[in-house]
């Protein structure tokens, strides 16, 4: 290999970066995307890292994804400047992403990378990792060591600097492992060597940017953050992909605080668990994916009866049934807002980056004892899993509102006390039980003030509209919609979750051509709030994109009463999500004069 | 004095095993002298279901079959609290077979009675799991105190008779105690006939063998306590009084759940907590 | 009492009557309904029966309805000419409703009745029945004997007949019983005698029809019996009001037939073991209520998804959660046509008669195995319980299609089969397990033709499109709307299930004022069939009439794109059917120009 | 001859002990020579449950949780089928649980593997209702066994080690003619550890009893069955081999359920049941 050859041209200032690490599943692609992400975080970089990964735990394609820039990361970009491929199979699905003049580091052990399909100019770094790694017991992180310090040779990070992350990031493990991995990465920097990478020379140039400290989360790390940090102490849930990593971060940090957190043994047991913590004023949660939400609906109808409050997400997957499991989608919307038995007041918020997901998980679980009802979070896997950089609020600023909670040990006040009191607010105070004298009853049959059964049509009616009411007390608190791009386009592009960082991502591309449209991205999806009707209703043409097939958000909101012959649905359910450029051929196809 | 809900009369049936249930359990809770606003009854759905409504205590009406979930997330909110899951044997047993499984593993401190009538009273007379025999066409009825022994986590199994009232209160006493004291789950069934639609009270008087009577009788050795009570079962008779009482790990303990530190009695507001947040806010910098 | 007083007017010729029977639950008021429901009927009437009990087994107020008619009734009507009354309850609720001039049979065993809010000119006939009954073992069942006597002689019905038909109802109790209750009956001759209800006179008097033999059953029984003869011969279930009744009544009929019915553990038992059942080929229901639906959504998609054809009946009661188990309601559409989780086709059908029902239960077996999907039926406890007149088909014209489903033994034909084959209606021939050479994969994940997962976005996409194209394959053979009155009238009224029979009395009410509308009453519920757009789209005004509170069928439609802003929702959610003068007031109140 | 979907080979990781259950199987099946289109393999949701997709049979892929449920429509449906439930110790002991129970309590003649690993290998590593007490702070571990043998139905219960390839084969084998002779629920725990989250190769060695050593054990006497394995288990040791082996009353017979009367082989066109029909709609003719 001509080792001068790739250098002649100088570096690239790294404004952007995007990277895939791809191999069978259990290669441990992750491990080495989080060390180049904390690398390049140190920087002062913005970071978004995802993942694609089969439903089995070792084979099959994984990847792992990461994109950085000097300003904040809204999705997972489709080109590729660097690959880093495991086997054959990588090149094949990811080849192609591969930018004209990018690099490949390809492991060469055990067969030549294949040409075919790759772009011009594409620079092929042959490592054969097996013959390196091949006496190493944990291989797989012997690999991703040698596969580091190759790219960050190729991507011009110092030297000291990419050590010192190694050290970092593996400081928890066994001593002889660390140092088995450091002689991996010194290794690696001789390969990068006798490719012409050393001495400074690279074929990117990172920029030295305001190194101010970032967090770095996942959609469900912070959505647990948020809800922990409004006070919730109690989580019960049951291991499903894409919400396990909630229940997971929440025993790291929950019993600290004095707060539970139950693995059950199913669905049903959760949602109960939940609620009957919920009735002892504990603030609680629980997480699940389609097919556990589908077992939990009943519960979360009880919740809505008997007045209970509670938090549940939903990290949608692509269904229906058990589906595509590791795959993204939108496709429970209707399971959320309209799939359980019987009229009851609830509300689903649906965040779309790390930070909104604290804040959705902080106000569900407000909103939740406020109006005493289930809240849902929903997330698609991207929002849920993807990982970014982002800035927490100042924990000293936060609050918690917990409503018409009557104090601890204290009577309730009036000379009578009655748990589903009929108030103008359909908001009961209420007491928990251990109160003296605050004693009630708590059901999910229809009943009077006092919690008797009471079936009977005045009061039934009374208390179907008390709850009612609920939505309209608490309408102030909902999260209203992100806004940008040109709010006097005569388009107008909705979108929720994971179709927030595509949407921007097309914004920045509508805008190299001079072109702009109307973007408005809910927090809310239930209730549909005016806002979304009326921006609706203010274009000659609304495009509404989801990821479902029979248009799950199209037909929330014309059920909404939005007039929908000016809207039109862009749909996909392929379990792949949107890069800019599809959502851009797929607008012009219905004909968006974009 | 606030006014809350005034419990009301029950409304079974003349003659429903349920009132004897009721008795027994009031009786129970005054003799451990649990105050009124530290119990809380969490009942299943069925006739036995609506024993919560009856009672001075705080009473919940769970999902049916969801007794157990539910009242293993309030008693380990709140272990201060007295919890009591009251309901029939379709609730227990069937529906809610599996969390009764768990419940037998888990062993959070918390009592409950299954009202065994053979029957689906509120449905209007289906088969539970416990039906004889000569109703399922010979399908043997399941036997929860030998379940709940099989599991070897369990710690209080006990089965009375609404007939044999004093002992039953007993049991449920001794329940109650069990479950204050931190030391798990009090199991306890309570055959209690449906006098509509399986009216078996004349059957039982001959075939419930009172293993309390026998001194030499060790409820703490479970090995034992099965092979008697399968021995019995094997003659056709059914096993009554205090069948195991033991200790284990309760699932309070192994959550360091106790009456400081609990979910439901933390200082929750964001302000006492500032700086353990930040703690773990510094955990995901970059 | 002046013996002559009341009967110095002629009898007035029974052209429609209107009775209930009230007192406290376990009072037996269905068994006195019955008796005389059974007279009547060999008159030739048609017969409806309708009641409404508290959610015990012994106590609470419980009535049974009865409306007789010389045509066919649509509905429990809501002025009574008769009210047999077991205590003062009964009069205190249903006195009020007694026409001017009625009968009130009142058991005045401990208090004498109460006159208070009795129209002018009712007539109480006061009968001790506690004084008579007191020495009999089965009380209830010797008062309604008695009862049944004394309204036959004022209903003006011959002794033979009265006499002949107790013994035909009793025929299968000990004879001692019959006895018994025999001698109480002629106790309430000589009663209805003291009134001056004897030798011929009468209050009112019978026609005499043509006694053509009708058939009587719930909405329950004949959708079962639909399903029966439709060859469905696995049924797996688990109690709750008001679904049980089916399972009881297959459990009398199917095993003769080499079916099986079988009392699951839980209702995750029940559609699980249905759905094993089916992949046998076995046609195949289960049958629940809102709590044991929203457990079974899992099961649901997993059906739409594997491609598992399986029949679930819905019987609506009034939610949330437990709510009301009695009492009737239309809040689970949510649910039914949006409650699992992911996008798979589904139909749900919603008949408003037994004779409906006998045809849904049919044609929902036969759509479900033709299609390979999950159909609901949909009742509410209305159309379900309530028990009327009619004529079922002719057994011998009964046909079924088994659509693609592959002769039993043989193989499937050609070079290969595969299991979920990509066709242009989106239906795949199958065989069934033991069929040598047809071995198949059948899941609930995203899988190739043969069964196999696969994940890839292509075979993703054409999977879920072939999926959803069996809709579109079966949409001539769902059930198109019933319309009658008006159909030039700008104002259009819209229905479903017991809202059918109001809507019919309505139109005899405007026609008595010489009004009319125009009446839709969809037989399918999703997909939303164009006709019933159409039927929007061809008003200047449309009223949506509907059990829930929310709204859900009004969503539903506006979901499916109908225009709404001439649409109005008419909603009631206490417990209660409309009766028509509610139906009409609220019309009124809504500004409909009626 | 018709191609139908092929086999494909197994996605476990290297050395998981699901290849060795795979095996035995594969090998029960052809021992007890059933014809593959006999045959329908109903799985869970796990890595255990994608076990049907590696053999040559009818495969089915159930809910999490349902294989039993399932299993037992399918059994029900059509007799001539041999239906086999494989799947997890999460899918079948912790969310299946309450089908497990009443599935001993039915007994329909089917066959049900479990793969205990200890662990929910598919999500990554939580414990399972087996996990051993070091793992869930003291929680005691389920045994399947036990709880089949205090379920007066259950008539056939055994456990292999996947280590003990014939010995596990030739269980199965036995649980498969047990099933096809319509004697009712054939249940095989295999013990097939996880080499990536539970890697409990090592221990098992020391802590299996392997009771089909023993001559004089017999697998009839439930009794004496369920006193040797708790005495077992409190000495940590878990038995293995045929435990239970007996008659009783099977869900098929109660439904009268054969070769001839089975939903799924009834001749259902209308014209075929004419005069039934007509005889049901007399009975309601008013
Ligand atoms: C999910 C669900 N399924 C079914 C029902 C209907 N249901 C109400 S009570 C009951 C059974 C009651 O039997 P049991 O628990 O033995 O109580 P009992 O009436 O005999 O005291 C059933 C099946 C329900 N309420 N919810
Ligand atoms: C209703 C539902 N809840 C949760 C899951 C997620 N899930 C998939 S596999 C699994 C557990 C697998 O453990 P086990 O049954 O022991 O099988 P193993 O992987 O260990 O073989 C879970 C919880 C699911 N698919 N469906
Ligand atoms: S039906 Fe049976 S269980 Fe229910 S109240 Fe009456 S006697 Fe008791
Ligand atoms: S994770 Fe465990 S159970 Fe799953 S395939 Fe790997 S070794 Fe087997
Ligand atoms: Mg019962
Ligand atoms: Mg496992």
């Amino acid at each position: 290999m001509d080792d001068g050859m790739m250098m002649a041209s100088q570096p690239q200032i790294m404004d952007s970066l995007c990277v895939a690490v791809a191999g069978q599943g259990g290669d441990g692609s992750l491990t080495l995307v989080t060390l180049i992400a904390r690398a390049l975080a140190d920087y002062g970089y913005h970071i978004y890292e995802s993942r694609n990964v089969a439903s089995r735990i070792k084979g099959g394609h994984a990847a792992a994804f990461l994109r950085a820039g000097v300003d904040p990361v809204p999705a997972q970009g489709h080109d590729l400047d660097l690959l880093i491929a495991f086997d054959v199979e990588a090149i094949e699905i990811l080849g192609p992403r591969v930018v004209e003049n990018g690099v490949i580091i390809f492991d060469s052990s055990s067969e030549p990378c294949p040409m075919g399909g790759l772009k011009a100019g594409v620079e092929i770094v042959d490592v054969p990792f097996g013959r390196y790694a091949v006496r190493e017991l944990r291989r797989d992180l012997y690999k991703n060591s040698l596969g580091y310090a190759v790219t960050c040779a190729i991507l011009g990070l110092k030297g000291d600097l990419v050590r010192a992350k190694m050290r970092e990031v593996y400081s928890r493990l066994p001593a002889n492992v660390i140092a088995a991995n450091l002689a991996a990465m010194e290794t690696g920097f001789q390969v990068a060597g006798n490719f012409g990478y050393r001495g400074g020379r690279s074929r990117w140039q990172p920029r030295t940017l305001n190194p101010t400290p970032k967090h770095h989360m996942t959609g469900n790390e912070a959505l647990a953050f948020g809800f922990l940090a409004a006070g919730g102490r109690f989580f019960a849930g049951y291991p499903i992909t894409p919400a396990t990593d909630i229940m997971e971060w929440l025993e790291k940090y929950l019993p600290d605080l004095g707060g539970v957190v139950i693995q059950a043994e199913d669905e049903l047991a959760s949602i109960n668990m939940a609620l009957g913590a919920a009735m002892t004023g504990a603030r609680t949660m629980t997480a699940s994916s389609g097919p556990g939400i589908a077992l939990m609906t009943e519960g979360i109808s009880q919740a809505g009866s008997a007045e209970l409050p509670v938090v549940i997400v939903n990290c949608q997957r692509a269904g229906p049934s058990t589906g595509m499991p590791t795959k993204p989608e939108q496709s429970d919307i209707g399971l959320m807002t309209q799939g359980a038995n019987g009229d009851f007041p609830r509300v689903v918020l649906c965040p779309a980056t790390p930070g909104e997901c604290f804040e959705a998980g902080r106000l569900a679980t407000d909103i939740a004892e406020i109006a005493q009802i289930p809240v849902f979070v929903a997330l698609d896997q991207v929002v849920a899993q993807d990982k970014a950089t982002f800035t927490l609020p100042h924990m000293g600023s936060l609050t918690i509102n917990r409503g018409k909670r009557l104090a601890g040990t204290k009577g309730p006040g009036g000379p009578d006390y009655r748990r589903y009191q009929l108030t103008d607010d359909g908001i009961s105070p209420w007491t928990i039980p251990g109160t003296p004298e605050g004693m009630s009853l708590v059901t999910g049959n229809e009943r009077n003030e006092w919690g008797h059964v009471d079936t009977g049509p005045d009061n039934r009616r009374r208390m179907m509209d008390k709850r009612a009411r609920k939505l309209e007390t608490i309408s102030a608190m909902l999260p209203t919609a992100v806004n940008w791009g040109d709010a006097s386009s005569e388009i107008g592009i909705i979108g929720v979750g994971m179709e927030r960082g595509v949407m921007r991502d097309l914004t920045s591309l509508l805008a190299k051509q001079n072109k702009s449209a109307a973007f408005h991205s809910p927090r809310t999806l239930w209730p549909v709030l005016p806002e979304t009707l009326e921006f609706i209703a203010g274009k000659s043409r609304v495009f509404v994109i989801e990821h479902n097939q029979e248009g799950q958000l199209f037909r929330l909101l014309g059920g909404a009463l939005a007039s929908r012959s000016h809207m039109t649905n862009i749909t996909r359910y392929d379990g792949r999500a949107f890069s800019p450029e599809d959502l851009f051929r797929r607008l012009h196809e219905e004909g968006a004069d974009l | 004095m606030t006014l809350t809900f005034k419990p009301k009369a029950p409304i079974w049936c003349a003659g429903c095993g349920h009132f004897g249930v009721h008795t027994a359990l009031t009786h129970a809770l005054k003799a451990a002298h649990v105050p009124a606003h530290e119990a809380l009854i969490i009942a299943g759905i069925g006739c036995s279901g609506s024993i919560q409504n009856n009672l001075n205590a705080y009473g919940y009406h769970a999902l049916h079959g969801r007794v157990l979930p539910t009242a293993t997330g309030a008693a380990l909110a709140n272990p201060n609290l007295l919890v009591i899951g009251a309901g029939g044997d379709g609730d227990g047993y069937a529906i809610g077979g599996g969390h009764l499984l768990h419940s037998f593993k888990r062993n959070p401190s918390l009592v409950y009675i299954v009202m065994n009538n053979g029957v689906y009273g509120l449905t209007k007379g289906q088969n539970s799991p416990t039906a004889g025999a000569a109703l399922t066409n010979g399908e043997a009825p399941l036997d929860a105190v030998q379940l709940g022994l099989s599991v070897s986590g369990s710690t209080f199994i006990a089965r009375g008779f609404v007939g044999w009232w004093d002992q039953l209160a007993a049991l449920i006493r001794e329940g109650i105690q069990h479950a204050r004291a931190h030391c798990g789950f009090a199991f306890i069934e309570a055959i209690s006939p449906c006098v509509t639609y399986n009216d078996s009270y004349p059957e039982w008087d001959g075939k419930l063998a009172d293993i309390s009577q026998d001194k030499a009788y060790d409820p703490a050795d479970r090995v034992q306590a099965m092979s008697r009570v399968m021995r019995l079962s094997e003659q056709g008779k059914l096993a009554v009084g205090k069948i195991l009482h033991t200790t284990g790990s309760t699932l309070d303990q192994r959550h360091n759940v106790n009456a400081q530190r609990a979910p439901a009695l933390q200082g929750v507001l964001p302000a006492n907590n500032v700086s353990t947040y930040e703690a773990i806010a510094r955990d995901h910098l970059v």
